[in-house]
C-alpha cells in the first residue's frame, strides 16, 4: 500500500483525468445529482462519464472490499478521497440506498453469495435501490407491521402496502421488511429483496405539504418472491433493519447542519439594520441568536459523538440524541428563515422565489423530526437506553 | 364588559360557522387551489357573504350594513379561520370598510354599500419590505396638477389582483396619507402572487400614477390615525383568525390522537403526548382572551386598544405556529401529505401571522410601549 | 337592604370611624398580617382592634350567611365593600384559613351544628386552622395517604404523619384528612377537625431552600378525635378535600398576578439603557418582552374564566388550567427577575437586600408548581377532564 | 484534537472526584453554611487542593505548578460543580493565576506559587454594577507621585474578604490597566457579601488608594488583552463548573425518578417525565460539548477562543438552569426543603451563571461577533 501522500498524488492525477468540469461546483438542484440505475438519466453526458470512471474504481464506495466492488481502502486513504474530492469542488459520483443502506446491511448479514451479486452493480450504479419499511399502519411502530409472505416452499407470495418509499417509482430493486410470522411481533419480520419489476408490483407518488415527493406509496398484490433473497436469518430482519435505522439517524440527525449562509446575515439582508447597525428586529434577532447559539453546541457535539465512536465510547443510543436533537434544530432554522423572508418568503409559485424554494424547505424540514424515527421515539430510545428509566 | 360572548354574538358565530360548513369547508380552498384558478376565490361566496350580512359587519346601516363592531368580526374571522376559505372579508371588510367607514367622503363610501353588498372588491396597499413596517412608508405622493402622482412599490395586498378598487399609502409633505385609486389607472402594474396558503395577494408597483384630488381619503396628511385605527382593528381580527385556524388544527389533532394507534395503544393515551396537548390547549385559551380582548377594546374606544391589539396579535401568532408545528408532528407521516388538512392550517398560519406584523414585530411594540 | 350608593356611604362612613390609619397602606411584610387565634400576636394594639371591629361586622367574610357570624352581604354589597377597603387601602383584617378553606367546607358539607359551633370563632379570628392533607408518601397521589383513624366506638384514634402543614406550630384547630378505610383508596378517607392541643399532636418547621417557612412536619400519635368532628360522610372525605383543592389551586394560579412594578422597568434601572433608550441588554429585554405578552394574555384569561364562572359556563377542570400556567409564568418571573438584578440579586443576608429578599422570593415561587396540585397533575386534568383523551 | 479527554485528562478528573468525595463531599458546604463559618471556605482544603496539584493546574513548574491548560482547568472545575465546595481555585487558581502568568513581573510572580500551594488567595475585582460589563470599567487610576491612585467600587469579588492579594481592573489615560494590590492598603474598605449559594465574595470599595508603580501588572494601558484571556479562560471554566453542577443536579434527579412512587408507580415510569428527562440529558450533552470545544480552543490559542467560550457559557447557563429547575420540580415537594441537596445545585448555578456574565450576555457577544 502506498504512503498517504503517494496515495493523495495518485487521486489528485487520477481526479484531474476523470472528473469533468460539468460536475464540479455546488450541487444547485436535484437535478444534479446522479442515482443511476436501469433507466438512469443524467444531466449531461459528463455525468454518465463521471459516475463510471469512479464505480469502476470502485470510490463511489471506497471502504467496501475490493472484491464485491468497492474501493477497498482504508479509513485513512478514503478521508485523503474525501478531501481531494473537495478540493476540486466534485459532486458526488452517485447518491444511492445501496450505498448508504443497504450494502452495510449486505456486508454485515448477507451471504457470501448475496454480496457477490448484489454490491458490485450498486457499486457501478447499475441497479438502484428503494427501501420498503414503514406502512399506512405502522409509523412509530415500525415492528406492528403486516405486509405479509406466505410461505410456498421455495418462493413466499408478498401480500401488503409500504408507505414513504422514497423514488419507489424510480428504483429496480427493493429491500423490503416483511411478515413471515404473525405470532411474534418483532421476531416474525424478515428481511428480502425483489426487482420492482415482479408482477403485482406498483407504485403511486406522494404529494406533500410542500409539494411534489421522492415519496410513494407501494402496493404488492401476490409478488412472488425467492428465498435465496432473504437476508440474514428467517423472522430475524428486525435486527437488520435495527442496525439500518441507527446508520439513517445519525445521517438525518446532520442534515442542515453547516449548511448555507448564516441565519442572521439573511435576516439583516431582508430585514436591515437599526443605527447601531443591528438587525432593525430585536425579537427576531434575539431568537436567531439563541438558535446559533444551539447550533453552535450542536456542531461540536456531533463532533464529539463521532470522536467518541472513534474511540470505542459512544453509546449507541447516542444516534438517537443527536437525531432527535438535530431535526428539531433544523426545524427551528427554517422557521427564522420564513420569519427573516417575510413576504417574500411567503410566495409559492412565483420565479422570484424560485417556485418558493424557502417556503417548500421549510414544510419540508417538518419531516425531520418524523422520517427515521419520530422525535418521540428519540426521546424514548433515550429514556431507555441512556438513561435506564424504568417502563421506558 | 364580560370577557365573553354575548348571546347575539354567540348566535353570529353559530350562524358563520353553520353556512361555511355548507358553502365553503375545506375542500372550497383545496378546489381553489387544485384547479389553478384565475382569481383564487369565489365571487358567489362573496356575494353570499353579502346576502347574510357578513360582509357589512363593520359597515352601518345606511350603507347597507349591520353596523356591528370588532368582536363581531373577530367571531367571522375566527370562523373563517377554520375552514380557510380565500376570501376578501379581512381586505375589504375589515381593513378597507373600517378607512371609508372612518374618513371616507360621501363619494367614497359609495364602495362601503359595495362592500357590504359582497359586490366589490377593495384592497389596502401599506406593506413595502420583505417586513410589514406601516412606521417607514416609502412611496410617496407629489402634487401634481389639480391632484396627486404617485410612486413606488407595495406588496401582500390581500386580493389586489382582483380588486374593484385600491386604497394606497403614501407619504406626502404633510404626512402620510390614503389615495382611494382605480386599480386600471395608467402606471399601475399589479402582479399576483400566489401564496403558500392559496390565499390572495398581490405586488403592486405605481410608477407617476396621476390621481384627481378627490382620490384623497380624508385629508391630506391625516391618514395615519384613519390607517392606525384600521391596522388595530385588522390585527386584532387576524389575531381571530389565527385561533380559528389554531383552534381548529387542534381539534383535528385531538380526533387523531383519539384514533390513531401504535404500540397497542391509542396514541393519545401516550402521557408524553397528553401533556403537550393540555399545554397547547391552555396557551390556545390564552390567546382567545387576549384576542376578545383586544377587540372589546377596540369596540370601546379604549386608548390602549391599538396595544391589547398587539398583544392579541403576538400571542395569537405564537400559539397558531405551535397548535399547527405540534399537530403536524402529531400526525406523523401522514401529517405531511397533502391528502390530509393539517398542513394547510400550517401554511394558512405563517401568512396570518405575517399579516399585520408578525409575533415579533408586536412584541416589540409591547416593549416600545412600555419603554423597555 | 338599602341601595348600592347608601350601602357604600355606610360603609365609608363606618371604615372611616374603624379603621385605624396603622393598618392601612401597603403589606410590606409578614409582620403586617392578622392571623389571629388563642395565641394571636399583632403588630400594634390598632391591628387587634381593627380585627375585632371587622370581626364583629362579619366583615372578614362577608357574604357568608350572617346567622353563622358572616357579614349577610350580597355579592354587590361585598364587591361595594372590597372597592372601599382599597380605596383607603385597608390592610386585610383578618388572614385564615378557616376563612380560605375551612369555611366553604363547612358551608358545603357541615351539619349545622357544626357551621353554629365553628364558623363564628373563625370570622371573629378567635380560632385559626391549619390544614393537614400532604404525607411524606403522598404528594401528588395525595389519596395514597396513610394517616390512620381507627374507630374505637365513639371516638377514632389516630395516628401518622403529615407535611407541609402551613402555621401547623401556630394553629389552634386543624382540618385533616384521614383513613378510615384502608381498603378503598378513594372512598376511604374521612375529613375531620380536632385541637392541635390534643395530646399525640406535635408539629416541627421546614426549612425550604429560600430559608424558613410557615410549613410544618406534624405528628399524631394516638392522638383522640371525636366522632362529631366529621365533617360530611364517613368514607368521602375526598369530595370535600376536592372541593377545597379546587378553591386553592384558582388561589395560586393568581398569585404573584398584577404585583409590582413592571419587569421591563426594574430591568433597565438595574441595568441602564442603550443610546436609543432600550434596556441594555437586548436578549432579557427579549425574554422580557415575552413574559410581558404571556403575562397580559393571562390577566386576560384569568378574567375571562371568572365571567365564564359567573355566566355557568365554566368547566371545573378550568381550574387546573388556571393554576399550571399562573404559576409557571410566577417561576419565570423571578427567573427573569434574577437576571434582572444580577449580582445584586444573588445577595442573601444585607440588609442592603433586604435579607436577600428578591434571591428567597424567587426559590419560593418554584414551590408554586408542586403545591396544590403539581404541573404535571393539573396537566394530567385537563388532559383528561377537559381534551378527554383516552386513559388520562 | 478530538473533543474527546485524553487518558491523562481522565486519571486527572478521576482524581479530583475521588478527592473532593472524600475531602469536601456536598455536606462540607453545608457545614461552612450552617456554622456561619467567618471565611466561609476551609484553608485546609485549599492547602490539600495545593498538594494535590490541583491548585497549580495552569501555573508553570518554575511556580511550582504543573503547566497544564485549560481542559484541565475546566475537568476540576466540573468536578467542583459536583460536590460544591467553596474554593478559591476559581478565582485565584484560574482568574488571578491567568492574569500573573500572563502579565506578571517576577516580583508578582511570587505569588503564583503561593497559589499553586494553596497558600494564598488572590482575588480579581472586575465587576462594577449589577451585571458583569468589563468593556465599562469606571474604577480609576491617576498618576500620583511615583505610582496610582486607585477610585472606584468593586463588586462580586470572589473571595474578596479574605484575599491575601487583590487584582484591581481599573482604567487610566492610556487604557485598561491591572493593578496587584495589597488588600490591607487604606482607603480600601471590604465587605463580605453572603450570597445565596453560600460561596464567597466581596464589594470592594477604593477610595483614594495610593499603590507604588510596581503595582502595576504589565504596562500601562496593556491590561485589556490580559484581562480578556483570563476571562475567556474563567467563562469557559465557569461553563465546566455549570456542567459540573447541572450533571450532578440531573443525577439525583435520576435517582429520584427511580425511586419515588406515586400513583402505584415509580415516577420515572411517567413519559411525560421521561421525555423531558431524555430532553435534558440531550441538552447537558451539548453543554459539555460545547465547553470542551472552548477549553481546547484555548489550549490551542485560536483566535475564536474567546467566542467560543461565550458559547459554552450561555449554552450552560441555560442547560444547567434548565436542570435544576426540573431537579427540584420533578422532586417534589421534598426539592422545596433545605434538608435535599437538589436546592443547593438551583443556588449554585444562579451564582455561576452571573458570575463572568449570563448567558444574555453571552448570546449577546456571539450576535455582535457575527454583526447581526
Amino acid at each position: 500500500m502506498s504512503d498517504p501522500e503517494t496515495f493523495r498524488l495518485e487521486v489528485r492525477n487520477w481526479l484531474e483525468a476523470n472528473c469533468p468540469p460539468e460536475v464540479r461546483g455546488l450541487v444547485e438542484s436535484e437535478n444534479d445529482l446522479i442515482w443511476g440505475g436501469r433507466n438512469a438519466t443524467f444531466k449531461t453526458p459528463a455525468h454518465k462519464a463521471w459516475m463510471d470512471a469512479m464505480g469502476a474504481k470502485g470510490w463511489t464506495a471506497p471502504e467496501w472490499p475490493a472484491e464485491y466492488g468497492g474501493g477497498g481502502l482504508t479509513r485513512e486513504q478514503a478521508k485523503i478521497l474525501q478531501s481531494e474530492l473537495l478540493r476540486i469542488k466534485a459532486q458526488p459520483a452517485l447518491s444511492s440506498f445501496g450505498i448508504w443502506m443497504l450494502g452495510p446491511a449486505l456486508l454485515a448479514f448477507g451471504t457470501e453469495e448475496q454480496k457477490k451479486k448484489y454490491l458490485p452493480p450498486i457499486v457501478r450504479g447499475e441497479i438502484r435501490w428503494c427501501q420498503g419499511y414503514s406502512e399506512p399502519g405502522s409509523g412509530s411502530d415500525l415492528a406492528s407491521l403486516q405486509t405479509r409472505a406466505e410461505d410456498m416452499g421455495d418462493h413466499w407470495i408478498v401480500n401488503g402496502q409500504k408507505i414513504w418509499t422514497s423514488y419507489a417509482d424510480k428504483a429496480d430493486w427493493i429491500f423490503c421488511l416483511v411478515r413471515t410470522d404473525p405470532s411474534n411481533k418483532h421476531r416474525g419480520i424478515s428481511f428480502v429483496l425483489f426487482d420492482m419489476e415482479t408482477p403485482g408490483v406498483s407504485t403511486r407518488p406522494i404529494t406533500l405539504i410542500s409539494g411534489k415527493s421522492p415519496f410513494c406509496e407501494t402496493f404488492f398484490d401476490n409478488v412472488r418472491v425467492e428465498k435465496e433473497n432473504l437476508v440474514g436469518e428467517l423472522n430475524r430482519g428486525w435486527d437488520v433493519a435495527k442496525y439500518l435505522l441507527a446508520h439513517e439517524r445519525t445521517m438525518i440527525g446532520a442534515m442542515g447542519e453547516g449548511m448555507g449562509r448564516p441565519l442572521g446575515e439573511i435576516a439583516r439582508d431582508s430585514i436591515g439594520t437599526d443605527d447601531q447597525g443591528r438587525i432593525d428586529d430585536p425579537m427576531l434577532r434575539a431568537r436567531i441568536t439563541e438558535w446559533d447559539m444551539d447550533a453552535a453546541a450542536f456542531k461540536l457535539a456531533m463532533d464529539s459523538a463521532v470522536d467518541r465512536m472513534k474511540a470505542g465510547q459512544a453509546h449507541p443510543a447516542l444516534a438517537s440524541m443527536l437525531k432527535y436533537y438535530g431535526s428539531e434544530l433544523n426545524k427551528r432554522k427554517y422557521e427564522l428563515l420564513m420569519a427573516a423572508g417575510g413576504i417574500d418568503a411567503l410566495e409559492w409559485e412565483s420565479e422570484r422565489s424560485h417556485e418558493g424554494d424557502t417556503a417548500r424547505s421549510w414544510l419540508r424540514t417538518k419531516a425531520n423530526s418524523i422520517e427515521g424515527g419520530t422525535t418521540e421515539v428519540q426521546l424514548n430510545i433515550i429514556a431507555k437506553h441512556l438513561l435506564n428509566l424504568p417502563g421506558a | 364588559m364580560a370577557l365573553i360572548l354575548t348571546d347575539e354574538q354567540v348566535m353570529l358565530k353559530d350562524a358563520v360557522d353553520g353556512f361555511l360548513g355548507e358553502h365553503a369547508p375545506i375542500k372550497h380552498l383545496r378546489q381553489l387551489r387544485d384547479s389553478h384558478d384565475a382569481d383564487g376565490l369565489s365571487r358567489t361566496l362573496w356575494q353570499q357573504f353579502g346576502e347574510m350580512g357578513f360582509a357589512g359587519v363593520l359597515i352601518d346601516e345606511e350603507h347597507g350594513g349591520s353596523g356591528l363592531g370588532a368582536v363581531e368580526a373577530g367571531v367571522i374571522a375566527e370562523s373563517l379561520g377554520r375552514t380557510l376559505p380565500p376570501s376578501p372579508f379581512f381586505g375589504s371588510a375589515v381593513l378597507s370598510a373600517s378607512i371609508l367607514q372612518n374618513a371616507g367622503s360621501d363619494a367614497q363610501k359609495f364602495w362601503l354599500s359595495k362592500i357590504a353588498a359582497g359586490e366589490a372588491i377593495v384592497s389596502l396597499a401599506v406593506d413595502e419590505g420583505a417586513k410589514h413596517a406601516p412606521h417607514r412608508i416609502e412611496t410617496r405622493a407629489e402634487r401634481s396638477g389639480n391632484g396627486f402622482k404617485l410612486n413606488g412599490a407595495k406588496a401582500l395586498v390581500l386580493d389586489g389582483h382582483v380588486a374593484d378598487a385600491l386604497i394606497v399609502a403614501a407619504q406626502t409633505d404633510e404626512g402620510l396619507s390614503l389615495f382611494l385609486v382605480d386599480p386600471k389607472t395608467d402606471g399601475i402594474n399589479i402582479e399576483r402572487t400566489v401564496m403558500v396558503d392559496a390565499h390572495n395577494a398581490a405586488r403592486i408597483t405605481l410608477k407617476d400614477v396621476e390621481v384627481d384630488a378627490d382620490a384623497l381619503i380624508g385629508e391630506v396628511g391625516s391618514g395615519q390615525p384613519v390607517l392606525d385605527r384600521a391596522l388595530s382593528l385588522g390585527r386584532a381580527c387576524a389575531a381571530a383568525g389565527l385561533n380559528g385556524a389554531g383552534d381548529q388544527a387542534f381539534a383535528i389533532t385531538l380526533d387523531y390522537l383519539k384514533t390513531r394507534q401504535q404500540f397497542g395503544k391509542l396514541i393519545g393515551e401516550f402521557q408524553a403526548l397528553q401533556h403537550r396537548a393540555a399545554h397547547l390547549y391552555t396557551e390556545l385559551e390564552l390567546a382567545k382572551a387576549a384576542t376578545l380582548g383586544a377587540l372589546q377594546a377596540i369596540d370601546e374606544g379604549k386608548e390602549t386598544a391599538g396595544l391589547s391589539a398587539s398583544v392579541a396579535k403576538a400571542k395569537a401568532g405564537r400559539v397558531a405556529e405551535l397548535a399547527v408545528q405540534e399537530g403536524v408532528q402529531m400526525h406523523g407521516g401522514v401529517g405531511m401529505t397533502d391528502e390530509f388538512d393539517i398542513g394547510l392550517y400550517m401554511k394558512r398560519v405563517r401568512v396570518l401571522n405575517e399579516t399585520l406584523g408578525d409575533s415579533h414585530f408586536h412584541a416589540e411594540q409591547l416593549a416600545r410601549a412600555r419603554n423597555y
